[in-house]
């Protein structure tokens, strides 16, 4: 199909430049520079979409990122994206795009019918309704709704595409590059300073790109090529393109979303990430982000040919593509008749500008009239007629108040109608700052009034209308931006010349009457257009007590479509104010949040859209080891953890059983490298662990090693280990692997805010040192290979003991301590000696039958001894007492942290939740973790809980299941019998002592 | 109070709607009140409307700096749930659940209560544990609650990424099916419009200014519209209790945090639940509208701002992307933040003060609007009897001193 | 004598780094710099005593000013904190350092530790790298603010990380946890790729 | 994103820090002494200051210091930003609550100027 409405003079687009594109699955041509819509207008397509409830026809009503009409569903497959505007999209060769939200499509919609009940479909009307019978609400009415709503459709396949972040900082941001903000930017970027340009648009320009002014007795847009290549030419300055800054966040935090391969089509780019994600640091921050035009409420107000009085001079001075054969401008102000007066340079009739003002002598509306275009005051249009495309509309006079018609209708035949109702300066980036605003009443609109952030604002965003004026603007703040921040003595340099008409105020009639009440007939008055609210939904919501603009807002959802209200807010709370009989700023405004424009999931997630880039996968030196040995990992925190090392047909149980009695009967090695590792030095480091620990610290011998709980002050446990005394003042202390970073920011926090005096250092050597468990009866002899020139005899290297020396042919610590109940040797070599050590152990233990195993087993065997392992055995409720572990609190001392919480009422109580074990009546059969426990075997509902399984496996060295648990008052139920629950299943336990296994401890010698 | 119906719409439709009374009054304050409740988000307004109905209560006002529900009713992500671990809050929730089930009904107002169930993911040993822990502690009390593997997981909701290479594996969840959303601002609305037909003061645009207390009881508020004398007094001020509590120079165990929450442009239904993932910070649903609604992470720090850091933001999605990779080519539309009062055992104050006829309710973390029926029911008991009703007695202020706090944090992953 | 007993965490992401790397002027490039000595001492900076102590071992007095390091043939000490400092020197340099300081500081509140084997190193370098940093670092990267001379501790991508400007070509040193090394290298890798194609 | 000035290392960004709770609570010389009640407003109560928040942070990311920041809760202003064991004097906690409301008072809009201690409330808008 040929552009039937393609003019000879779009400025911005290349005509010889063909590009092919199909719309909903109609092949079409448009032009080099074209936007998809700017393309459907040179074609004459209008109808581009349904509303959101009632699935009326609607048509292209903007140029930019507040269109809420254009919703496109672009290209297909994995690549596919929903709710695109029209607007936006750059055309490329082959693009394939259709409407969203119609079915079977945008010319004949099913959903049309609910045009019929629209009367129904009044704002919240499903609050008042599908109540009864409730049963319905879940079967019928919302599984209904849910299908009617949403616009398009995500793809179901992962997104190829990749994203990326940067970190910037600047001196000054200027945000938006129109007149005010090219000047801005010249400005500060002559002082030297960093500046970044940045503009959501596909080139710098702004409003500049759509209209004809005269800059320097030259097309304007001479001028701005002239500042871009300027500002090109300084390596100070940054520009951004297709840059939507979206977010003004705390302390001059601005962020950046830019598309940088979306116009080159699906897939033509992908060394780059598809989009990016910038965050800015700035000392200053410079505000253009220009404004939106206002559409007027009207009878009938949405049907396709209806837009933007200044979009559609945009479409026919940058596109060269007309809105349509015959137009009516329709206006408050004097700006449109501008518009005018392009469009029938541009070839457009334009026999009519309709003015609801009573007096329009400006000079513009005078040039229009000289142009023979018929201006009538004081009149609207007070109805529209056209399904899918405007086809007539009519006219008549209004009273002064906007009230009611007063003359004659006339009827106009006529395929467009350019509205213009004033314009809404673009605060939300200033109001994200929490700048606050105030209401301009010759202006009718929201100024940037207090900033709170170090930020100005230029131009049309600050309600500068006249573009001489926000060019000066616009050198002034970027010159004292950039002194702000150090640089330049502030000094603006001259503006350039515009050509300045002047314009007459506006008048300000929100809603426009028509010949029956508004909301009682048939005509309808759109003010926000996605989500079909009409005045009459608003004027609704007031006299229904919605008379906050919040409550209005969400009742009738006015500003809650992907618009975010940018065309509807205003007109929606002056036509509140109006029904409520208040001045517009005694009713509010809108607190403005990110983002200014929509930003993709994964532009936000950036490299973060990979889950291991997001976050970290910590990994031991043996890592490697475990892998190649078919290890399966368990996640601790970040870490990566050997769980088992199943063999060929080994499940996890069997594996597990092996391993286990390879270690009591032989020798096993675990890998217990991620442990927590804090070397503490300091005259009063002894003193430093008897506050920090429960347990008693000045006497420990240097040399030996104790083992220890740490406590909050309430009382209760958050993490244990053993500390051993490497020299007088010097110890090593270990954590949990959980907890390494949390205890050392603890020990520090103590240290710099309660005891400052304290002369003790801690600093972390948890990755210095790879840790190596050798343990069971074969341990000693393993130990003796390894490092023959030490002595492993239990006199000479006792239980809870240390030694350093040479294994393996490095340098090594070995502690003899014990998780398991058997002989154990941890070695700790330095990180890089780790896989060495490994494999040695490996190497000169195969003799020995050597058995590598993982977190499991070494679950199970401290089990079958009852130790505890925080945050599986304990919560953060429990007490050393409550652990059964009283005698790990030095009654000596008066003070350590959480002491004092012991004696509170309920920490003191005798009967808390204790720690004890569990037998099975059945040997076999092995408790749920998570299992509740009663006293009881039947119970009432709700039933009295007594605690639950924190631990439960089957020991195949017992050869009988065993399990650790909490239970109400169990240190003094020992041999009763209670009955564990886990999902219906009820399983008959005994309290017993949670030593389960050697319990005189005679392993751990050998 | 005109009955909302479907009749009632067609009625009204006749006159082009032009014969709606107003949903409450815009009611002057009066000089004295037998009660007044400070806050009219949801909780305050269901206090006052189960005081007028269950107590016979009327002589009651509530009184909202701003608009109602305009707090937290209105800026979260509406989930509710009644699966808590610890008996105290398991059978306090589910009070408030079974409440929720005839809401619509009992106000006569559609709440749109959706039982589309809630899953919360476990993603490590230590999440299972615990998950297997809570669905046998909510069973025992009576409480709907199923352990689901990583294939019935992915039965429940298609899109979600069980693959065992995930940064995040999904090792299954435990699913409440008669969980879900509700319509938040409705629950604030269909109270206040219960509340003020039973001759409550709904008074917006009215600020607590300081406390009238003489010898250690209540007398009444000072406003911004005047002194109003109070037999009794009940804060439900979400986000400003410490301000308002310091008022009467009470000192709370509370930290008032910055909470995100954000929603998606609408589009066709791709998530038909509630999915939970405590350990990533991750809560996704998606609206009637189409919209995904998303909750993020508290912000660590006290913040009265109502905004909260990209950063967490950006961490969120990219955790969520893991788990629904099909989100990625989704639009943020429009994010906000809210003030969430949190406690040192994550779980609420609930009951009287040091100050005699001064009563809190507070603390609710990001527990409040799955709260709200419970919350106003057993508040207005404990304002009408001057004690606590059994479901909120084990949430006194009293708890931090004996000890006996109630919880709610879950167990910290395995440590060794 | 050669540590022949000593293996690099990342040894298996050699050649990934190789391939990833781009040469050319407008290229970018990641090795690792393995065993590098490192001694973490903690003291008070105020006290002569101790500068002294140091500085008979280093030939370096500690610097004083955040953010910065010295350097004087092959010893390097970072500024850490107010009260630490790390010494960087020459593969297996750590046993005889250690020696020498725990000697000369004897008797004062000083803490002197071997780390050797608690950083492995990554070195950046070549024209994009300070984009590469961009996209990996929430600190100010450009070529004003962060120049050779200054050392600091943050993040990089997720990683904690003490990263050291060397010089002005630029290059970048990272002294990375050896259970991040693995993780550091994808982020580092994956950022460097759209490179590839723009040298 | 906060952007926080770590006595020792300079402006970080807020992801570099951990919050350590609000500053001065110093731990009892002698717990023992105290009620329970006592006891619990040590470890429990805290003020949650709207407005100048004395608060700790600690620069886990860097030098690994504790320090204090006053910070305005409301605005997230960073007021100061002072050593661990330092005092810092402001002469009125709430200065700055009070210039801003000062300052939106001067504002034409009736609604602030009419009631410009409701300043530090007037963002309450906008939502779910």
């Amino acid at each position: 199909m040929t552009e039937k409405f393609r003019t000879s003079q779009g400025t911005r687009v290349d005509r010889s430049k063909v590009i092919n594109f199909t719309f909903n699955g109609k092949a079409y041509r448009g032009a080099e520079g074209d936007t998809l819509a700017s393309a459907l207008v040179a074609n004459g397509v209008h109808l581009v979409g349904r509303s959101f409830k009632t699935h009326r026809p609607r048509g292209i009503l903007t140029c930019g990122s507040e269109e809420p009409n254009a919703i496109i569903q672009l290209e297909t497959g994995p690549r596919s994206e929903p709710n695109l505007r029209a607007t936006q999209i750059e055309l490329y060769e082959g693009l394939i795009a259709k409407s969203v939200n119609c079915w079977p499509s945008v010319n004949f919609d099913v959903l049309a019918v609910n045009g019929l009940a629209s009367r129904l479909f009044v704002a919240g009307f499903y609050y008042k309704t599908f109540m009864d019978p409730k049963s319905m609400w879940m079967t019928v009415y919302e599984p209904m709704i849910r299908r009617m709503a949403g616009l398009g459709v995500l793809p179901r396949e992962k997104d190829p595409d990749t994203y990326d972040h940067m970190n910037e900082f600047c001196e000054v941001m200027v945000i938006g590059a129109g007149p005010a903000g090219l000047a801005a930017a010249l400005a500060a970027g002559k002082s030297g300073a960093r500046v970044v340009l940045c503009d959501e648009q596909v080139e710098f320009g702004g409003s500049l790109l759509n209209s004809k002014e005269i800059i320097d007795g030259r097309p304007a847009l001479e001028w701005v090529a002239s500042a871009v290549a300027e500002l090109e030419a300084m390596d100070n300055v940054r520009l951004l393109k297709r840059a939507n800054a979206f977010g003004y966040y705390d302390h001059n935090y601005i962020t950046v979303h830019e598309r940088r391969t979306d116009h080159f089509g699906p897939g033509a780019k992908p060394e780059l990430a598809r989009h990016r994600v910038w965050h800015f640091r700035a000392k200053q921050v410079v505000l253009a982000t220009g404004s939106h035009e206002r559409p007027l409420v009207f009878a009938d107000n949405d049907r396709p040919g209806i837009m933007l009085a200044a979009s559609g001079q945009a479409y026919a001075n940058r596109y060269g593509a007309l809105p349509g054969k015959r137009g009516v401008v329709f206006t408050n102000n004097d700006s449109a008749y501008k518009v005018a007066i392009d469009l029938v340079d541009a070839g457009m009739a334009i026999p009519l500008v309709v003015d609801l003002r009573e007096v329009a002598d400006g000079e513009l509306p005078n040039t229009a009239r000289q142009k023979g275009i018929e201006v009538v005051t004081g009149a609207g249009i007070v109805a529209t007629e056209g399904r899918k495309r405007l086809k007539a509309i009519e006219i008549a006079q209004i009273s002064s108040d906007g009230e009611k018609i007063t003359g004659a209708k006339r009827r106009i035949e006529c395929d467009t109608i350019l509205m213009s109702g004033g314009w809404n300066p673009a605060v939300h980036l200033f109001s994200q700052s929490i700048g606050k605003l105030r209401y301009d009443e010759e202006k009718a609109c929201f100024l940037p009034n207090i900033s709170s952030q170090k930020e100005r604002t230029v131009g049309a965003c600050k309600g500068t209308f006249d573009l001489q004026s926000a060019l000066e603007e616009g050198m002034t703040a970027g010159a004292l931006a950039a002194q702000d921040s150090g640089f330049g003595k502030g000094k603006a340099p001259a503006a350039p010349k515009a050509v300045v008409v002047a314009e007459k105020p506006l008048k300000a009639i929100w809603v426009v009457p028509t010949d029956h009440p508004v909301g009682q007939g048939p005509r309808k008055h759109f003010v926000d257009y996605q989500h079909d609210v009409t005045a009459a939904d608003i004027m609704l919501a007031a006299r229904e007590g919605m008379h906050s603009v919040e409550h209005m807002k969400r009742f009738t959802t006015t500003g809650m479509a992907t618009d975010q209200g940018k065309l509807s807010n205003v007109n929606g709370l002056a036509i509140l104010s109006a029904q409520l009989g208040k001045a517009i700023p005694q009713v509010g405004t809108t607190t403005f949040r990110p983002p200014y424009t929509p930003v993709t999931f994964g532009a936000l997630a950036g490299r973060g859209i990979n889950g291991d880039l997001a976050d970290p996968v910590r990994r031991t030196p043996m890592y490697s080891w475990h892998l190649e040995h078919g290890a399966t990992f368990e996640p601790v925190g970040q870490w990566q953890r050997a769980w088992y090392y199943p063999k060929a047909g080994e499940d996890m149980h069997a594996a597990v059983t092996r391993e286990s009695k390879a270690l009591r009967d032989g020798v096993g090695i675990l890998d217990a490298s991620t442990l927590g590792k804090i070397d503490i030095q300091g005259k009063d480091a002894a003193q430093f662990l008897n506050m920090i620990y429960t347990n008693a610290w000045l006497k420990l011998p240097v040399g030996s090693c104790r083992y220890g709980f740490m406590l909050k002050e309430d009382g209760m446990v958050f993490d244990d280990g053993v500390t051993s005394r490497l020299g007088e003042n010097h110890f090593h202390m270990t954590t949990t692997t959980g907890g390494a970073a949390g205890v050392l920011d603890w020990l520090e926090e103590y240290l710099q805010t309660e005891w400052p005096d304290l002369e003790v250092y801690c600093t972390s050597v948890t990755e210095e040192w790879s840790t190596l468990s050798i343990g069971g009866p074969k341990a000693r002899a393993l130990m003796e290979e390894l490092a023959p020139e030490m002595d492993f005899s239990n006199e000479a290297f006792p239980f809870m003991t240390w030694r350093e020396g040479e294994v393996a042919g490095v340098p090594a610590r070995v502690f003899r301590i014990s998780f398991t109940g058997d002989l154990s040797y941890e070695i700790n070599v330095r990180n890089w000696h780790g896989l060495h050590m490994w494999e040695k152990c490996m190497e000169l233990g195969a003799k020995y039958d050597i058995t590598p195993y993982g977190t499991e087993t070494m679950h199970v065997l401290r089990a079958e001894k009852g130790f505890v392992i925080i945050g599986q055995d304990t919560d953060g409720t429990q007490t050393p007492q409550d652990l059964g572990m009283d005698w790990i609190i030095a009654k000596s001392k008066s003070d350590f942290i959480g002491r004092r919480s012991f004696v509170r009422e309920d920490t003191k109580r005798p009967d808390r939740k204790q720690l004890v074990g569990l037998m099975t009546e059945n040997p076999k059969e092995v408790l749920t973790e998570g299992a509740q426990l009663t006293y009881e075997r039947v119970n009432p509902t709700p039933a009295p809980m007594v605690g639950h399984v924190t631990s439960a496996y089957w020991s195949p060295n017992l050869d009988h299941s065993i399990a650790m648990a909490m239970v109400k008052d169990g240190h003094n139920r020992m041999g009763q019998w209670i009955y564990a629950h886990d999902r219906g299943k009820v399983t008959k336990v005994k309290i017993v002592s949670p030593v389960f296994y050697d319990q005189k401890g005679e392993r751990r010698d050998g | 109070m005109s009955r909302f119906s479907i009749f009632s719409l067609a009625r009204n439709a006749m006159s082009w709607h032009q014969n709606w009374p107003s949903q409450w009054r815009s009611p002057e304050p009066k000089p004295e009140y037998d009660v007044v409740i400070i806050g009219a988000g949801g909780h305050g307004l269901a206090t006052a409307y189960y005081l007028a109905k269950e107590h016979g209560i009327t002589n009651v006002a509530v009184i909202e700096k701003g608009w109602l529900g305009g707090g937290n009713t209105g800026r979260n992500t509406t989930i509710v749930r009644s699966n808590y671990l610890w008996d105290e809050s398991g059978l306090f929730y589910e009070n408030a659940m079974k409440l929720w089930e005839n809401l619509s009904q009992e106000l006569n107002y559609n709440v749109m209560f959706s039982q589309r169930g809630v899953m919360n993911l476990a993603h490590n040993l230590g999440d299972v544990r615990e998950s297997v822990r809570r669905v046998n502690a909510n069973n025992l009390n009576g409480i709907d609650a199923e352990w689901l593997n990583a294939e019935q997981v992915k039965e429940f909701c298609p899109i979600i990424n069980i693959s065992k290479n995930s940064r995040y594996p999904v090792l299954g969840a435990t699913l409440q099916r008669r969980g879900g959303t509700a319509r938040h601002d409705a629950v604030a609305w269909g109270y206040a419009r219960g509340a003020d037909a039973m001759g409550v003061d709904v008074i917006q645009n009215c600020e607590v200014q300081g406390l009238v207390v003489e010898g250690g009881v209540i007398k009444g508020v000072r406003t911004s519209r005047g002194e109003i004398k109070a037999k009794k007094v009940a804060m439900a001020c979400a986000g400003h209790t410490s301000v308002v509590a310091e008022m009467a120079g009470i000192r709370l165990p509370i930290e008032s945090h910055p909470l995100q929450a954000l929603v998606s442009e609408p589009m066709k239904p791709v998530i038909d639940c509630v999915v939970m993932s405590n350990a990533v910070h991750v809560y996704v649903s998606q609206s009637d509208k189409g919209e995904l609604v998303m909750g993020a992470g508290i912000d660590p720090y006290v913040g009265y701002s109502q905004r909260g850091s990209l950063h967490v933001i950006e961490n969120q999605l990219a955790a969520a992307m893991e788990l629904f990779p099909l989100f990625s080519r989704t639009r943020l539309m429009r994010s906000w933040g809210g003030i969430v009062d949190t406690c040192p055992d994550a779980s609420p104050i609930v009951g009287k003060t040091p100050v005699k006829n001064l009563y809190v309710n507070a603390g609710w973390g990001t527990g409040g609007f799955k709260a709200t029926p419970g919350s106003g029911f057993c508040y207005a008991h404990t304002i009408a009897k001057d004690e606590p009703h059994p479901l909120n007695a084990p949430f006194s202020i009293d708890r931090f001193i004996t000890g006996a706090l109630v919880d709610e944090h879950g167990a910290a992953g395995v440590a060794h | 004598m050669v540590d022949n007993f000593r293996r690099s965490i990342i040894a298996n992401k050699a050649e990934a780094m190789v391939n990833g790397s781009v040469t050319g002027d407008n290229g970018v490039v990641l090795t690792e710099i393995p065993f590098l000595a490192q001694v973490n001492i903690r003291g008070n900076s105020d006290d002569k005593k101790f500068v002294a102590g140091v500085k008979s071992v280093t030939g370096l007095a500690v610097p004083t000013t955040p953010n910065s390091y010295v350097t004087k043939g092959d010893l390097t000490i970072f500024w850490l904190s107010p009260d630490e400092w790390q010494i960087i020197g020459p593969v297996d340099a750590q046993n005889d350092l250690v020696a020498k300081l725990r000697d000369a500081l004897s008797g004062q509140h000083v803490a002197v530790i071997d780390v050797s084997g608690n950083r492995t190193t990554l070195e950046l370098s070549g024209a994009q790298a300070r984009n590469v940093m961009k996209k990996s670092c929430r600190l100010d990267m450009d070529p004003q603010s962060f120049v050779p001379g200054q050392v600091v501790q943050t993040r990089v991508a997720k990683a904690p990380v003490i990263l050291q400007m060397l010089d002005d070509k630029p290059v970048f040193r990272m002294f990375v946890r050896p259970s991040f090394a693995e993780y550091l290298v994808d982020w580092l890798l994956d950022a460097m790729s759209e490179y590839r194609y723009s040298a | 994103m906060l952007y926080i000035k770590c006595p020792w290392c300079g402006e970080r960004d807020e992801t570099e820090y951990h919050y350590g709770g609000e500053a001065h609570i110093a731990r009892p010389e002698n717990p023992d002494e105290l009620t329970d009640a006592e006891w619990a407003e040590y470890v429990f109560m805290r003020t949650n200051t709207k407005g100048v928040h004395r608060e700790r942070w600690v620069h886990s990311d860097g030098c690994r210091r504790w320090f204090n920041v006053a910070r305005n809760t409301v605005t997230n202003e960073i007021v100061a930003v002072y050593k661990a064991g330092e005092k810092l004097d402001l002469p009125d906690a709430t200065a700055p609550v009070k210039a801003a409301a000062k300052a939106s008072a001067k504002s034409p809009a009736p609604s602030e100027a009419k009631k410009p201690a409701r300043k530090t409330a007037a963002d309450k808008k906008e939502g779910a």
